[in-house]
């Protein structure tokens, strides 16, 4: 069974990839999971200059639910050139996340992971825990598309993905923004803003006091949004994220219009064999459903659209 | 569950930088840890630390705990009654194995995972541990009376003398290798000790294992910041205790 | 343990209270809920003229969420106004939700439930699966400004809940602009945009394809908004919404910093009886805590305000 | 799991617009529905509709659906293969009990939950059951066998005297009513003919169930629009069987 697809240029083995920030700050991580199945993985997001990020907790974790707020910690840019470099080994599309405080951060950042061999740049308009980056350059239409053109025009032919917010009354209006701007795909979705308290302690967990919601919790909220985005660009490459665990909510994605899905949270409940899991369950869903292929399925059951 | 609730029943000083903190549950306790596995311990409105498990009973977690300056200072100030949170046991721990002649080397506050191991070979036939605790001086020692009572053979080295062995642990432990015969040295405690204990087993091609400490922030695999370079392994998951195999591994990269 | 507490004007003989569109089209089932013990009830949105919903599926529930879009159905207010003069013979509190797809909608159907006798109103201005009202009104600071301020002139001293949507980059911006515009109080906060997939049937089970996400996964994401909310407004009322199954969810909530919360889709899965359990628990939790009332609990632990 | 996954495994054609269509099961079959309990039948991208449960087996489940010209359309014209989905049971059933003289009167495709506690009734001790079906005309009568062959004493009217009593069932029922003793009168069909049915259970004393039909859409107790009116009552979680005694209280209101 061929499981392949592309994510616009991208050739991918499979539509399971590594997302942003799940132990993705070190060539190693990014060799392990490719080696454990990713097609191919997206970076740590990657600063100008170091940053320490938030002392723990950082992360907490309910049946329903992940919340984290790990405040982007990295050793920046330069230091982690090299680490592209060695991730590259296994012919697999590494594709890098890139952050910023300032739209010259942004293209900065980008212009260096480019020419260091990235196979793609993700623009991560979307951490919601970070002051000065994130959601506030990915919650304006306006800063979307400015970082979206300056980012493209610093990087030339590689693809670039803008990794867009659910905290928004509109991810159309944000989608449309950065593929106007010249953005080859989409990301959908970084994390949602939330909160948890200890109720025996009776304090805020986390030490950032708020974080981002991802997993199970953001997979209804994340299917959506692929799908409003789908609607809006019926061609745009789409990467769908948040809470796949499953096949089955991989095929919720597939279904809703994401050519492939990055996996994240689960990472911390299945390790690594999720990949390899995630790949044999979609081979074997789709035998039993009498599809000849990955491509074949995701052709034919587009019908809502 | 993801923090099991326990209240502070007691804190020992056991030398001038060096607690004993004894928590008892007040909800569901944590489930039986190894030696080597560690626990996140939370103080509200403070932080968490990663923290090995010295001693459990049903309902009792008991940490040895060194100040470092950071939340640490907090932690071995915890007075009786106080409420925190714990969450674990996390990693993969010492490996026992039966009929072993087993050489242990605790550095400092690297002491709690393999006292808990020399609880653990207590019931194990056919092993035997010699314990070698190593400090600045005789006033930094701490908790040699426990190990005894468990049946390790326990000597110690201090920098100045002041006790035993005068000397550097790693020292002292390559004097014990040279004079006898050991199946397994296991050690804990700064890094520069680690390494250089790993130098020592394969000088003597002895099996090693080490429990080593990184960033450890989240404890489930996800944050990356526990990555042991190189090796594609995280301390948390994968560790906090390597074999040399592991660790050669981490220095070839890849 | 007095468990009481205020709400702006409103005094709860409970913080537990049914949320909008359970269960709440019919003067009989609002009593209900009041008898098993909500201190006070919201109705259904209703809407100047009759309004039939969508037709079946209109709802969905995971374990780790619930997923609707019942399309507002609704007799129109001219028939409802009975049912508020007749829930409000226990002499609890009846707050009327209104709808609108025009401001002048949302102001007058507010002004015939206050002369009917409502105790409060709360404004839908946050529904996310029904075209021209709810969001299209909720997301847009300048939109809820002028509905808050209509409705707030149509019904006098009535107490004006504005009630918020969390799919937005900042409710705090929406929250100041109900407040300035004149609510006495906001309710935090309606469900979050979602789509479900069958994964067998390879379908989109909401007849509407997509709706509002409910229950556990909303929580964290509605505790982060109740917080945000009572950070930028240190003195206004606050019902927290959103998940509140156990009593530890709504502790959650109150050190967020709500008032007090209401109860939704819990009660599909504990029956009417959540309420009477909500209350022991939550006076079995201050008794533990040594707390002499919930009042006291509240105003002690708002520490990371 | 929200939907249980059934695949159509064969559709027969009843009467002109009822037919009797069966589901087998291709993964989790739903647990055991008692006689007047409820399951939503999801037809994808078509609807779903609430539908009594008339037979069930381990893997299968059989409905009798009549065509209403809505959803239910689509459902009598299910063919075999077809996949659907099913969450449920929902609701409460009739009330069996041991030694006791039944009535029921079943209208048209109120049929099935009544056919359902014939046979629960079969296995039941001291219990005797009487079962009417009433139709406008003979070619409208379905099941009658079914209903024989579980030991119920059948009977049937039309309303132009096709086959057995000439009128309507709830005359059929006031005639036997008047003739013996049944200690209580079950009755699923139209409103009209529920609500005459009651009527005749209060006259003559006897207890009495009936289940009915309201606009049930998330039958979970949520959106509400189910309501018995003026009862506080949901039909979805509180029926669709309810007893005389509920249903007085719906027409006092509060
Ligand atoms: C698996 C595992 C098990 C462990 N078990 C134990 C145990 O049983 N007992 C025990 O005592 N410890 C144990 N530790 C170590 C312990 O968790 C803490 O890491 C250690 O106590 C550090 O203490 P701290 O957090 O207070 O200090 P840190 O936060 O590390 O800081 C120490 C001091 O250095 C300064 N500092 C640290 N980093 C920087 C920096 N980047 N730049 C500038 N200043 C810096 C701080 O401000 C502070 O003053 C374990 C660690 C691991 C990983
Ligand atoms: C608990 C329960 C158990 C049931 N069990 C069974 C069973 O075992 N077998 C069975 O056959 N049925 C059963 N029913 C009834 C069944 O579920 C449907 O309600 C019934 O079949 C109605 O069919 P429909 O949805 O196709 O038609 P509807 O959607 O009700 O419509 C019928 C026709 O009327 C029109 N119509 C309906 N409402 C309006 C309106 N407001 N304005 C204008 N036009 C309208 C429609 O367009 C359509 O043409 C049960 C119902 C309940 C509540
Ligand atoms: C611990 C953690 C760290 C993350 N760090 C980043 C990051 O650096 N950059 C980014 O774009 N997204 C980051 N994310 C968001 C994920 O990439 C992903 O969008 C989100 O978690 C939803 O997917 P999931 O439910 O599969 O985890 C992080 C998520 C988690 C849980
Ligand atoms: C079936 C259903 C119907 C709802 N109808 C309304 C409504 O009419 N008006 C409204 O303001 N909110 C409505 N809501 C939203 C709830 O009032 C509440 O804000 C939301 O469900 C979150 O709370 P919960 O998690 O406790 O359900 C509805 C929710 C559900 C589940
Ligand atoms: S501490 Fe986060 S991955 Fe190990
Ligand atoms: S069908 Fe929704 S409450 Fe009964």
């Amino acid at each position: 069974m061929n499981i392949s697809c592309r994510v616009g240029n991208l050739i991918l083995q499979s539509p399971f990839v590594l997302a942003s920030g799940i132990a993705g700050n070190e060539y190693s991580l990014l060799l392990r999971a490719l080696r454990s199945g990713a097609s191919a993985v997206v970076t740590k997001t990657i600063f100008k200059d170091e940053r320490n990020g938030y002392l723990p907790p950082i992360y907490y974790e309910s049946p329903n639910y992940s919340i984290n707020a790990v405040g982007l910690p990295g050793k920046g840019v330069y230091r982690f050139l090299e680490h592209i470099r060695r991730a590259k080994t296994l012919g697999k599309p590494v594709i890098v996340s890139v952050g910023g405080t300032s739209i010259e951060e942004y293209s900065s950042v980008a212009a260096a992971v480019a020419k260091s061999g990235a196979d793609g740049v993700e623009i991560n308009l979307s951490c919601p825990h970070v002051e000065g980056t994130g959601t506030e350059f990915g919650s304006d239409p306006e800063l979307v598309r400015r970082v979206v053109e300056e980012v493209k025009s610093a990087v030339g032919d590689k693809p670039v993905f803008a990794k867009l917010t659910p905290n928004t009354h509109s991810i159309e209006e944000l989608g449309l923004a950065a593929v106007e701007a010249g953005a080859d795909g989409l990301t959908a979705v970084n994390t949602l803003r939330g909160m948890v308290f200890d109720p025996v302690l009776e304090e805020p967990v986390l030490s950032n006091v708020y974080g981002g919601v991802s997993g199970r919790a953001l997979h209804p909220v994340a299917v959506y949004c692929v799908y409003a985005l789908r609607k809006a660009l019926p061609h745009t490459p789409i990467f769908g994220v948040g809470g796949v665990y499953e096949v089955s909510d991989a095929l919720d994605f597939f279904l809703a219009g994401a050519d492939a899905v990055q996996v994240g949270t689960s990472i911390s409940q299945r390790g690594y064999g999720v990949f390899e899991e995630l790949k044999k369950d979609l081979v074997d869903y789709l035998e039993r459903k009498g599809y000849a292929s990955f491509e074949e399925f995701v052709r034919k059951k587009r019908r809502w659209f | 569950m993801w923090y099991h609730h326990y209240r502070v029943s007691s804190n020992t000083q056991l030398t001038s930088n060096i607690h004993r903190v004894v928590l008892e549950s007040t909800d569901t306790p944590i489930s039986k840890a190894k030696a080597g596995e560690f626990v996140m311990l939370y103080i509200p409105a403070v932080g968490e630390l990663p923290l090995s498990v010295f001693k459990q009973k049903e309902e009792e977690l008991h940490f040895v705990i060194e100040d470092y300056g950071g939340p640490s200072s907090r932690a071995v100030n915890l007075h009786k009654g106080e409420m925190v949170g714990v969450r674990g046991p996390y990693g993969r721990g010492f490996t026992l194995k039966q009929n072993t002649n087993y050489l242990l080397l605790a550095g400092g506050s690297g002491a709690p995972p393999l006292l808990k191991f020399v609880e653990e070979a207590q019931s194990t036939p056919g092993v035997s541990v010699t314990y070698l605790l190593g400090a600045r001086s005789a006033s930094e020692l701490f908790l040699l009376d426990e190990a005894r009572s468990m049946g390790a053979r326990v000597m110690v080295s201090t920098d100045d003398g002041s006790m035993g062995y005068k000397g550097l642990i790693t020292q002292l432990a390559e004097k014990l290798l040279s004079e006898a015969t050991y199946d397994a040295l296991y050690a804990c405690g700064p890094e520069q000790m680690l390494l250089a204990a790993m130098g020592l087993a394969k000088r003597f091609g002895v099996y090693f294992e080490g429990s080593f400490v990184r960033d450890v922030r989240c404890a489930v695999g996800v944050c990356g910041l526990c990555v042991m370079e190189g090796t594609g392994r995280l301390l948390c998951v994968d560790g906090p205790v390597f074999s040399l195999h592991e660790l050669e591994a981490a220095q070839h990269g890849g």
